[in-house]
C-alpha cells in the first residue's frame, strides 16, 4: 500500500478562552487510506468535529495547532496559506454538514449554491469557466445523482422549500461537486428522522461504492458508523483512544470508554427482563384508581400561516393505568409533543376531553387547575431550555415548593437538598447555574424538579433525545428507579424504538396526529400491524442490528 | 462683488430679513417685513417720510378738515395709476377704506371706533371725503397705513365674497414704485421697479430693477450673508454683530433712534406686584445702564412713557434710575419688607434681548432678596395670558412701536380702554389718567393736547405701572454702494423704505 | 466533586455560595475592560455623574450658573481666568458648563425612567398577554412610532409650551413605545422558551411567570437601551432646547446654551463649542457604555 | 394579492388617521392661541374673534376634531391660520425640498455606510474597523445642529467653499418645475450651473443629515455583517472551495442587508424628524422648517399636517423596505 492519503500525526490543538487554554485535541494520530471508509464516535464535546474541521482549515478561529501536523496526499496541510487551500478546500476535501437547515445559504437559489461552487472549482483548477448552462446541466446531473426527484425544477428552488432529508442530499450533492478526494462527513444524519436517516446513510454507502470515495464520517450513533465505515475510531475527551477495524472494535472494545459507550447502546432486539413495577406499585396503592389518566377524542388544529388549519392531533384516545409506562412513538412531527401538552393542558386541545383520576380537567381554569397540576409534571426534551439561565439550580428545584405549597424558606432549601440527592448531584449545585451543569446533570435537575411535589404521573418529552447514549442510558436507569420509589405513572416518549421497547409497558404509534397502533409493547414490536410501524422499526433496525450484528 | 444681479433693466437689491411674509393683503396683515413690500407696492393717500417722522401727500395731494375736526376730505393726483394700467380714483381709495373696515382685520382698529365703513364717500372721480363719527386729532397719523388697491382687479378674484383675500394673500394690485416679481414663500420674495411710476423715481436712472427680499433667519447666517456679499443689506444682527462687522471695511451700520419703547410691564391688580412700593423699589433697583450695555450702547434710556421723537414729549423728572437705597427704602415700606418672593418675567420666546433683560432683572432683584422665574413663552400664548387680569404675569416685557406719530398712539395704551390688549398688561387703572387721554384725542387744539400730554406722561411715571426701560436703535448693515436709505422712526423694526434705495456702481 | 463534597458538611461561605455569580461577574468585568471603547464610555459618564453630583460646588463662578450678569467682561475668549471664556452676559462659560451636567443628566434620568416604567410593563403584558390586549397596545404604540419622535416631541412642547418640564413630558410621551416594542419582542420570544412553559406546568401564575422568568430575562437589553437612551434622551432634549422649547434662561442647559450661542457665530465660536461638546461627550459616553453593555450582556442583539 | 393590497392600503389609510387623532389631541391639550397672533398687536377684541370665528377656533374642541376629521377624509388638511393658506397647498410647496434633501443624505448614508460596514466586518479589530466604529459612534452622538453649525463655520465661513444656507443662491432662477427637485429638474432643463450651484447648497445639510443615519446604517452593517460571516453556511461556502471576495460580497452580504434595510427604514422617519433641527440651521425651505415655524406661532393646522405627512412618508417607506425584504428574501415571497 502506499503513503495514506490523509496523516494526521500527534496533532495537538487548543482553543484560548478566558479560562485560558482548552486542549481541544491531544495528540490526535489518525491515518486514511484512499478508499477508507474511516468512522469517529465519540460523545458530545469529544473534539470530532473540531478535529474534521481542522483538516479543512476552518478550525475555530481562536485556536492555535500546538504540535503535530497533518498531511494530506503528501502534502503539509497544518499551516497553508489562504491560497495553497484554495486549491485543496472543497476540491481535494469537501465536507458534509450537521444539521442541513443552517449549512444553506437562505437566500440563494439551490442551483445557485451549487454551480457556484462548481465555478469555484474551475477557476482553483485553472481550467477556465464553463458556461452557466453547463454548470446547470452538471448540477442537474448531479442531483438526480444523490436521488432527488425532478432535478430540473429543484434547480431554482429555495431552501426553505426543501425537506431536511432533501436538503442533506443538496449539501451531499454540493460536496460532492467538486469530484473530492476525501469526503468528510460530520455527523450528516443527526438532525433529521429515523426514517430519513436511514435513507440518507444508504444513500452515502451507495456513493462510496458506486464512486469509489475515501470518506471520513463522524456520528455519535455507533449504529450508523457500523453500516458505513469499514474502520474506526473512538474520541473521548479529545484523544483518540481506540481504532481498529469497525467489526474489531465493536466485538472486543479495548478500551473501557468504548466498553460502557456499547454497553449504554439500546438494543432494538432486545427482548427487556421487565420488572412488574406496575403491578407491584397497584399492590402498595389498592385504593388508587385503575386508570390514571385517560383522553377522549382529543383533537388539536393549529392555524397555519396561509390562513388554513392544519390538524397536529386527531382524536385520540387513550388511557393510561396507575403505575405504567405508557410509550408514545411517531417520526418528528407526528403530534407526540403536541398530545403531551395537551394531556397537561399547557395548551387547549381544539376538542376533547382529558380525565385525569377520574375528574375531568379540560374545564378547569384557575386555581383548580393549579391544584390539579400538583399531581401531575411534564420533563421537557430539551433540558438545555427547559431551565431559566437566569436562576440558580436551587431556584429552579425550589420554585414549585414555592408556587404550591406554604413551606418556609429554610424548609424549602432543606426540600431543595433532599431532591438534588434524590436525583444524585451533590448539593452544592443549588448554587450553580443552568449552564455550568452538563446535559445529563441539567435533566437531573428538570426532573427534580418534577417530582418535587410528589406527582403521580410524569409525563416525559423524549427526555434522552438531546443526550449522549451514555448519558441516555443513565438516565432511563435513574427514571426507573425513582418510579420505584415514589409510585409514578409515566407517559413516556420517544421516536426512539429500542428506548420504547426497553421500558414501555403498553404502546401506541402515532402517525400524523392519528393514533395508527396501540397495544402491548412487546407485541408491537413482534408482529406490527401495520405497514408504517413495519417500516419505522425497520429503519430503527438498521442502524441499530447492523452494531448488533457486527459485534456478536 | 456685490449681491446685487445686473439686468437689462437696472440691478437688483438683495435684502436680508429674519421674518416671513405670510400674507401681503395690506388689509389683513401687518408687521415689519410685510408692511416694506406693501409700502413697496401700494399706495396710500398720504405716506411718512423723514426723521422726525412727518405725514406728506402721496396719493392726495391736498386735503383739508372741517371746523369741528369730523370731516376730512381728501383731493387725489390725477396721474397715478395702477400697475395694470387702471387709474387710481376716489372710488378706489373709497373700496379700499370700506374694504379694510369691512374685514374687520389687520389695521381695521386704527379707524374702526371712529369711522363707519359708510363714512367714506366719493366727492368726484378725484375726491374722497371721510365723516369721522366723532373729532379724533390722531386720524390723519394713521392714513399712511392704509393702502389703496385696485376695486377692480380684487373684485375680479372675489370668492365666495371673501373681497378677494385669498387672492391678495400673494398678489398684488396696488399702484405703488414696485410691482410682485417672484414669490416664493418662506425663500424669497421679489419686488420688481415700474419702470414708469406715476410718482418718478427720486434716483433717477439709478434706480434699481428690483429688490429681493431674502429670508435668512439665523443672525449668524445674515452676517455672512453680508460678508460673503450674498445680500446687500440685512436687519436683524446681534448687538454684538453690529459691532463687529462695522469694522469690516466697504459695510455701513445704519444706527438710527427709534420710537420702539420697552417696558417691564407690572400686573398691577393682582399679585404682590399691585403694591406700588414693591413697584418702585423694583424700578430703583434695576441696573438700567445694563439695559445700554445689552444693546452695546446702540439705545437710550427712556425719559418718559412717550419715545423721544413722538410729539409732545418731555422728559420726566424723577423718572426711577438705579438707585438701591431707594429700592430698599420703598421695599421697606411694602408689604415685602424682606423680600424673600419670586416673581415671573415673561418674555417672548426667542426674544434674545428680552431674555438677557430678564437676567439683568434677576440679577438686580437679588439685592432686594426677591427671585425672578424666567419664562419665555410663544407671542400668542403670551398674549393670551395677559388678556385677562387673572392671568397676566407678575412682570412681561413688552416692546411696543407706536404706530404713528401721534402722542396717542402711546397714551391711549394706557387707557382703560385697552385693558386686554397686550401692551396694557399692566393693567393700569387711573381714572384720571383715563379722562385726559380722552380729552386729548377728542381736542383739535394742539396747544391743549400738548399740555395734557404733559401732565398725563407724569402721572404715568409716578403710578410706574411699568419698569421704563429703553428705546432701542434701529440698526441695519449694508454695503457702503447701497445709496438712498432714508430713516424713519415712525417705520417698524427692519423695514426700510424700498423707495429710495439704489446702487452705486464704480 | 470531590472537594466539593467535603465542604458539604460546614455552612458555605458567602464566596463560596455566590461563586458562580462571583465568577460571571469576574467575566463581565475583565470583557468590559478589554474594551477600550467601553472604558472610555465608563470613563465619560463617570466623570458626568461627578459633574452632576458635585458641579455647582466646584466651578470657579457659581454665581453664573444662576445668571449673574457682568456686563464688563462679555464675550471674552477663553483664557486663564475663564476656561471656556464668557458668554454674552458675562457669565462664565466654564461653570455653566459644568452645571448644565445636572440638568441634563435630570432630563436623561426622568425621560428614560418615565419610558421604561410606561414601556415595559406594557410590553410585558402585551408579549405575554396577546389577543386583543396585545393589538390595542401594539396599535397605539405604532401609531407613535410611525412619527418620528423628534415631530411629535416638538408638536407637543409647541402646544404645552416651552420649558424644561414640559420638555421632558413631551420626550417621555415620545419615549415609552420604544420600550414597548422591545420587550414586546423580547416577551415574545421568552414565552416560547421551555422553561415559562416549565413553570406553567408546575402551577406558576402569571404575575410569577411574568416577575420571575419573563422579566429577569428582558432585563439585559432593557439595561442597555436604557443607558443608550440616557444619551438620545440627552441629545433629544438639547435639540428641543435649541429650537427654543427647553430649559428657560438662566437653566445652564446645554441645548439651550447652543441655541443662544448660534448668534454669536463664529467670532465667538467658543460659546458654541464648548456646550455642544458637552452634549457630543456625554452622549458618547452612554453610547459607548450602552455598546459595551450590550456586548457582555446582549451579545445577540447587537443590530439595533 | 388585491385583498394584500386593500389590505395593506387599509392599514395604511387607519395609521394615518390614527395619526390625525394623535397629533390632534396632543396639540391641542394647552390652548395657545394663534388667532391673537395673526390678528396683530393692536388688534381688539372683536377683530381677534372674527378670526377665530373665520377659522371655526370659536368652536367647542369636540366641534373642531369632529370638522378636522370629516375634512381629513375628503384630502383637506385645514388652512393654516399664519399663511392663510391650505395647509395641503402649503405642504406641497415645501415638501420637494424636503424629500430632496433626505433621498440625498439616505442615498449618503446607504452608500458610505453599508461598504464601511462591510469592510469593517470584514477587517475586523483592524485600523479600519475602529475608525468606522469612532465614526459611528460619534455619529449617532453628535448633536446634528451643532455639527450644521461647526461645517458652516469652517466650510462656508473659514473656507468659502460652500455656501451658508437656502437652496440656492437668491439671484440664481429655479429651473422649471418638474420634479421638485432641484437638482433632477436643473439636469432636466440641461442647467448644468444650476445643478452645480444646487448641489454645493445641499452639500452640508445632506451630510449633517446623513452622518447618523450612515452612523447606524454602518453599525448595523458591521453587527450583521460580523455574525453571518460566522454563520453556518458561510463555514459551509468556505469549505466548498468559494471565494472569500465572492463569500463576502454576494453570500454575506445579501444576508446582512435584510437587517440593514430596516434600518434604512426606521431611519428615513428618523431623519425626516430631524429635518426639524437641521432645516433651522439651514434655512432650508422645507416641512421641517414650515413645522417649526407654525409651532412656534401655535398655528397646529400645519403641525398635524407635516406630522400626518412625515407618517405617510414613513409608512411608504417602511412599505417599500417591505418590498424590498421580499424581493431579497425568497421565504417571504408568496406563492
Ligand atoms: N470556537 C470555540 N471556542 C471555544 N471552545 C470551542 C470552540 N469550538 C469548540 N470548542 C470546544 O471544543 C470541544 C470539542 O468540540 P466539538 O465541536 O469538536 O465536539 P463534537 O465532538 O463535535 O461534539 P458534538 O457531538 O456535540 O458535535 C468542546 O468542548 C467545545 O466546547
Ligand atoms: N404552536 C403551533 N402552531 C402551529 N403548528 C404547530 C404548533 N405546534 C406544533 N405544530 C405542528 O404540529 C405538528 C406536530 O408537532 P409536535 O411538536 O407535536 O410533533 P412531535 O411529534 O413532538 O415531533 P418531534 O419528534 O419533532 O418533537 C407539527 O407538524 C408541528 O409543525
Ligand atoms: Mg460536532
Ligand atoms: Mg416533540
Amino acid at each position: 500500500m502506499s503513503a495514506p492519503l490523509l496523516d494526521i500525526k500527534d496533532y495537538t490543538l487548543d482553543i484560548a478562552t478566558f479560562d485560558g487554554p482548552v486542549h481541544v485535541l491531544k495528540g490526535i494520530n489518525l491515518s486514511v487510506n484512499r478508499g477508507d471508509t474511516l468512522g469517529i464516535v465519540g460523545e458530545s464535546g469529544s473534539g470530532k468535529t473540531v478535529l474534521v474541521r481542522s483538516v479543512m482549515g476552518i478550525g475555530p478561529s481562536n485556536s492555535a495547532v500546538e504540535g503535530g501536523q497533518i498531511t494530506f496526499d503528501g502534502q503539509d496541510i497544518t499551516r497553508l496559506d489562504p491560497k495553497g487551500w484554495a486549491r485543496i478546500r472543497g476540491i481535494r476535501i469537501s465536507m458534509i454538514f450537521q444539521d442541513p437547515m443552517t449549512y444553506l445559504n437562505p437566500l440563494f437559489s439551490i442551483g445557485q449554491q451549487i454551480s457556484d461552487v462548481m465555478a469555484a472549482h474551475e477557476r482553483a483548477a485553472g481550467e477556465g469557466g464553463s458556461t452557466k448552462g453547463a454548470r446547470r446541466a452538471r448540477t442537474v446531473d448531479l442531483l438526480d445523482q444523490v436521488g432527488l426527484p425532478n432535478p430540473a425544477s429543484l434547480y431554482d428552488q429555495y431552501p426553505h422549500q426543501l425537506s431536511g432529508g432533501m436538503r442533506q442530499r443538496v449539501l451531499i450533492a454540493m460536496a460532492l461537486s467538486g469530484k473530492p478526494d476525501l469526503l468528510i462527513a460530520d455527523e450528516p444524519t443527526t438532525a433529521l428522522d429515523v426514517t430519513v436517516q436511514a435513507q440518507v446513510l444508504d444513500l452515502i454507502k451507495s456513493l462510496v461504492d458506486k464512486l469509489n470515495l475515501t470518506v471520513i464520517m463522524i456520528s455519535h450513533d455507533i449504529g450508523a458508523i457500523a453500516t458505513i465505515a469499514d474502520r474506526c475510531a473512538v474520541m473521548y475527551k479529545g484523544e483518540i483512544v481506540e481504532q481498529g477495524r469497525t467489526a474489531d472494535v465493536l466485538r472486543e472494545p479495548q478500551h473501557e470508554y468504548t466498553r460502557q459507550l456499547l454497553s449504554a447502546v439500546p438494543d432494538i432486539e432486545a427482548k427487556p427482563a421487565r420488572t412488574a413495577v406496575a403491578a407491584a406499585c397497584r399492590e402498595r396503592q389498592p385504593d388508587a384508581p385503575a386508570t390514571l389518566l385517560e383522553a377522549i377524542n382529543l383533537k388539536k388544529l393549529f392555524k397555519t400561516q396561509s390562513g388554513g388549519e392544519f390538524s397536529a392531533v386527531s382524536d385520540v384516545n387513550l388511557s393510561v393505568a396507575t403505575g405504567e409506562i405508557f410509550g408514545v412513538v411517531g417520526e418528528s412531527g407526528s403530534g407526540k409533543s403536541t398530545l403531551a401538552r395537551m394531556l397537561l393542558r399547557l395548551i387547549e386541545p381544539t376538542s376533547g376531553n382529558v380525565v385525569f383520576a377520574g375528574q375531568n380537567i379540560t374545564g378547569l381554569t384557575g386555581e383548580p387547575l393549579r391544584q390539579i397540576r400538583r399531581h401531575m409534571q411534564f420533563v421537557f426534551q430539551n433540558p438545555h431550555s427547559a431551565l431559566n439561565g437566569r436562576h440558580t439550580i436551587g431556584d429552579a428545584v425550589g420554585e414549585p415548593l414555592r408556587i404550591q405549597t406554604r413551606m418556609s424558606r429554610r424548609e424549602v432549601e432543606a426540600k431543595v437538598e433532599a431532591l438534588l440527592d434524590i436525583v444524585q448531584l451533590p448539593k452544592l449545585f443549588k448554587y450553580r447555574y443552568p449552564h455550568e451543569l452538563s446535559g445529563g446533570q441539567k435533566q437531573r435537575v428538570c426532573i427534580a424538579r418534577a417530582i418535587a411535589l410528589n406527582p403521580r404521573l410524569l409525563i416525559l418529552d423524549e427526555p434522552t433525545s438531546a443526550l449522549d447514549i451514555s448519558v441516555q442510558a443513565q438516565i432511563l436507569e435513574f427514571l426507573q428507579q425513582v418510579r420505584a420509589e415514589f409510585n409514578l405513572t409515566y407517559v413516556f416518549i420517544s421516536h426512539d424504538l429500542a428506548v420504547i421497547r426497553q421500558i414501555c409497558d403498553r404502546t401506541i404509534v402515532m402517525k400524523r396526529g392519528e393514533i395508527v397502533e396501540h397495544g402491548n409493547t412487546e407485541q408491537i414490536f413482534t408482529s406490527p400491524r401495520q405497514e408504517y410501524t413495519k417500516a419505522l422499526i425497520e429503519s430503527g433496525r438498521k442502524t441499530s442490528r447492523a452494531a448488533t450484528l457486527q459485534a456478536s | 462683488a456685490g449681491a446685487f444681479e445686473r439686468t437689462d433693466d437696472g440691478t437688483i437689491i438683495v435684502f436680508g430679513g429674519r421674518q416671513a411674509i405670510p400674507v401681503l393683503d395690506p388689509h389683513v396683515r401687518y408687521d415689519w417685513s410685510t408692511r416694506m413690500i406693501q409700502q413697496a407696492v401700494y399706495d396710500a393717500l398720504v405716506k411718512y417720510e423723514g426723521d422726525p417722522a412727518e405725514v406728506k401727500p402721496w396719493l392726495a395731494e391736498s386735503w383739508e378738515t372741517s371746523e369741528d375736526g369730523k370731516t376730512w376730505t381728501f383731493h387725489l393726483v390725477k396721474d397715478a395709476k395702477f400697475h395694470n394700467g387702471d387709474p387710481v380714483t376716489a372710488e378706489a381709495a373709497r373700496y379700499s377704506f370700506e374694504r379694510g373696515l369691512k374685514l374687520n382685520k389687520g389695521v381695521a382698529w386704527m379707524l374702526k371706533d371712529f369711522l363707519a365703513p359708510e363714512g367714506v364717500s366719493v366727492v368726484d372721480e378725484h375726491t374722497v371725503k371721510f365723516e369721522l363719527k366723532a373729532p379724533y386729532a390722531p386720524f390723519l397719523s394713521f392714513l399712511p397705513w392704509w393702502f389703496v388697491v385696485n376695486p377692480q382687479q380684487v373684485m375680479a378674484n372675489e370668492v365666495d365674497g371673501d373681497y378677494g383675500q385669498k387672492w391678495l394673500t400673494d398678489n398684488a394690485a396696488g399702484s405703488g414704485p414696485f410691482k410682485l416679481g417672484r414669490w416664493e414663500p418662506n425663500v424669497l420674495y421679489e419686488v420688481e421697479a415700474v419702470s414708469d411710476y406715476w410718482k418718478g423715481w427720486p434716483q433717477g436712472d439709478n434706480r434699481p430693477a428690483g429688490v429681493i427680499y431674502r429670508l435668512i433667519r439665523e443672525p449668524a447666517a445674515q452676517k455672512a450673508a453680508l460678508q460673503r456679499g450674498e445680500a446687500d443689506i440685512v436687519e436683524g444682527l446681534t448687538s454684538d454683530d453690529y459691532v463687529q462687522i462695522e469694522k469690516v471695511p466697504g459695510i455701513v451700520i445704519q444706527d438710527h433712534k427709534g420710537m420702539t419703547t420697552f417696558g417691564i410691564k407690572f400686573n398691577t391688580q393682582k399679585g404682590p406686584t399691585a403694591d406700588i412700593n414693591l413697584r418702585k423699589a423694583i424700578a430703583y433697583a434695576m441696573d438700567y445702564e445694563a439695559l445700554i450695555g445689552i444693546y452695546n450702547g446702540a439705545a437710550s434710556l427712556e425719559t418718559s412713557p412717550l419715545p423721544d421723537s413722538m410729539k409732545g414729549h418731555i422728559a420726566v423728572e424723577g423718572i426711577p434710575r438705579q438707585d438701591l437705597a431707594k429700592a430698599k427704602e420703598y421695599l421697606a415700606k411694602s408689604a415685602y419688607p424682606e423680600g424673600g418672593i419670586t416673581l415671573d418675567y415673561v418674555h417672548v420666546a426667542g426674544l434674545e434681548e428680552a431674555r438677557r433683560i430678564g437676567l439683568v432683572l434677576l440679577d438686580n432683584l437679588k439685592e432686594l432678596n426677591i427671585g425672578v422665574n424666567i419664562k419665555p413663552e410663544q407671542w400668542p400664548n403670551m398674549v393670551a395670558a395677559g388678556s385677562s387680569v387673572e392671568t397676566s404675569p407678575n412682570m412681561t416685557s413688552v416692546y411696543t412701536t407706536p404706530i404713528s406719530t401721534d402722542p396717542d398712539a402711546v397714551a391711549y395704551q394706557y387707557h382703560k380702554n385697552s385693558w386686554g390688549q397686550y401692551y396694557a398688561m399692566a393693567y393700569y387703572d387711573n381714572p384720571q389718567v383715563s379722562e385726559m387721554i380722552d380729552k386729548a384725542r377728542g381736542s383739535t387744539s394742539w396747544d391743549e393736547r400738548a399740555a395734557l400730554y404733559a401732565d398725563i406722561q407724569k402721572q404715568i411715571v409716578a403710578d410706574q405701572p411699568e419698569v421704563f426701560g429703553m428705546l432701542q436703535n434701529r440698526r441695519w448693515a449694508h454695503q457702503d454702494y447701497l445709496q438712498g436709505f432714508s430713516f424713519s422712526p415712525v417705520r417698524f423694526t427692519g423695514e426700510v423704505d424700498l423707495y429710495p434705495l439704489w446702487i452705486k456702481e464704480e | 466533586m470531590s472537594n466539593l463534597e467535603q465542604t458539604a458538611g460546614r455552612p458555605l461561605a458567602f464566596r463560596e455560595r455566590h461563586a458562580s455569580q462571583l465568577r460571571q461577574l469576574r467575566l463581565y468585568s475583565q470583557m468590559f475592560r478589554g474594551s477600550f471603547s467601553s472604558m472610555l464610555g465608563l470613563t465619560l459618564v463617570v466623570i458626568f455623574l461627578i459633574l452632576a453630583a458635585i458641579g455647582p460646588y466646584i466651578v470657579p463662578f457659581p454665581d453664573d450658573i444662576r445668571g449673574a450678569v457682568h456686563m464688563g467682561s462679555r464675550l471674552l475668549p477663553p483664557s486663564s481666568e475663564h476656561w471656556f471664556g464668557t458668554d454674552e452676559m458675562g457669565g462664565d462659560i466654564f461653570s455653566r458648563v459644568i452645571a448644565g451636567a445636572r440638568t441634563s443628566l435630570w432630563i436623561g434620568i426622568v425621560i428614560t425612567g418615565l419610558g421604561a416604567l410606561v414601556g415595559v410593563p406594557l410590553g410585558v403584558i402585551a408579549g405575554y398577554k396577546g389577543g386583543w390586549i396585545r393589538a390595542c397596545i401594539m396599535r397605539v404604540t405604532e401609531l407613535f412610532l410611525a412619527v418620528p419622535g423628534l415631530a411629535l416631541a416638538l408638536a407637543i412642547v409647541a402646544s404645552l409650551g416651552p420649558g424644561l418640564t414640559n420638555c421632558m413630558i413631551a420626550l417621555a410621551i415620545v419615549w415609552w413605545p420604544g420600550y414597548v416594542r422591545l420587550v414586546e419582542a423580547k416577551t415574545l420570544s421568552i414565552k416560547e422558551e421551555l422553561f415559562v412553559e416549565s413553570a406553567r406546568s408546575i402551577g406558576a401564575r402569571t404575575p410569577w411567570i411574568l416577575w420571575h422568568h419573563i422579566l429577569p430575562n428582558c432585563m439585559s437589553p432593557i439595561i442597555v437601551k436604557m443607558s443608550m437612551d440616557m444619551g438620545m434622551a440627552i441629545l433629544a432634549a438639547a435639540g428641543l432646547g435649541f429650537i427654543g422649547l427647553g430649559a428657560p434662561p438662566p437653566a445652564p442647559e446645554w441645548g439651550a446654551m447652543v441655541s443662544v450661542a448660534r448668534s454669536y457665530m463664529p467670532d465667538w465660536w467658543w460659546y458654541s463649542f464648548f456646550p455642544g461638546a458637552a452634549i457630543f461627550l456625554t452622549v458618547l459616553g452612554f453610547n459607548l457604555l450602552g455598546d459595551g453593555l450590550r456586548d457582555i450582556l446582549d451579545p445577540r442583539s447587537r443590530t439595533r | 394579492m388585491l385583498s394584500f393590497t386593500v389590505r395593506k392600503l387599509l392599514t395604511v389609510v387607519g395609521t394615518m388617521l390614527g395619526i390625525a387623532v394623535l397629533t390632534f389631541v396632543i396639540t391641542n391639550v394647552a390652548p395657545g392661541d394663534p388667532a391673537r397672533l395673526v390678528a396683530g398687536p393692536n388688534a381688539t377684541e372683536d377683530m381677534v374673534e372674527t378670526i377665530r370665528s373665520e377659522y371655526g377656533l370659536d368652536q367647542p374642541m369636540v366641534t373642531q376634531f369632529a370638522i378636522y376629521m370629516k375634512d381629513l377624509v375628503s384630502g383637506d388638511l385645514g388652512t393654516s391660520i399664519v399663511s392663510t393658506r391650505p395647509v395641503l397647498d402649503d405642504l406641497l410647496r415645501y415638501a420637494p425640498a424636503t424629500i430632496e434633501l433626505v433621498l440625498v443624505a439616505m442615498t449618503l448614508g446607504v452608500i458610505v455606510g453599508v461598504p464601511l460596514g462591510m469592510l469593517s466586518a470584514v477587517y475586523k479589530d483592524g485600523p479600519v474597523d475602529h475608525f468606522t466604529r469612532i465614526l459611528s459612534i460619534s455619529g449617532v452622538a453628535i448633536p446634528a445642529f451643532w455639527l450644521g453649525i461647526l461645517l458652516q463655520l469652517y466650510f462656508s465661513v473659514d473656507l468659502g467653499w460652500l455656501p451658508v444656507s437656502g437652496r440656492l443662491p437668491l439671484v440664481t432662477r429655479p429651473p422649471e418645475m418638474i420634479t421638485g427637485s432641484l437638482l433632477i429638474d436643473s439636469l432636466l432643463a440641461g442647467n448644468l450651473k444650476t445643478f452645480n450651484t444646487a448641489l454645493s447648497h445641499m452639500i452640508l445639510p445632506a451630510v449633517v443629515l446623513s452622518f447618523p443615519c450612515l452612523a447606524s446604517i454602518l453599525r448595523v452593517n458591521r453587527a450583521e455583517m460580523i455574525e453571518v460571516l460566522q454563520s453556518d453556511f458561510i463555514v459551509a461556502a468556505r469549505a466548498h472551495g468559494i471565494s472569500s471576495r465572492r463569500i463576502v460580497v454576494i453570500y454575506a452580504l445579501k444576508n446582512a442587508l435584510l437587517p440593514t434595510l430596516a434600518m434604512i427604514g426606521l431611519r428615513f422617519g428618523w431623519m425626516l424628524g430631524s429635518t426639524v433641527l437641521v432645516e433651522t440651521v439651514f434655512d432650508w425651505p422645507g416641512i421641517g422648517l414650515y413645522a417649526v415655524s407654525s409651532a412656534l406661532a401655535s398655528d397646529f393646522k400645519p403641525v398635524i399636517g407635516v406630522t400626518l405627512l412625515i407618517g405617510f412618508f414613513f409608512i411608504i417607506a417602511n412599505t417599500l423596505v417591505d418590498l424590498a425584504y421580499a424581493w431579497i428574501d425568497p421565504r417571504l415571497r408568496r406563492a
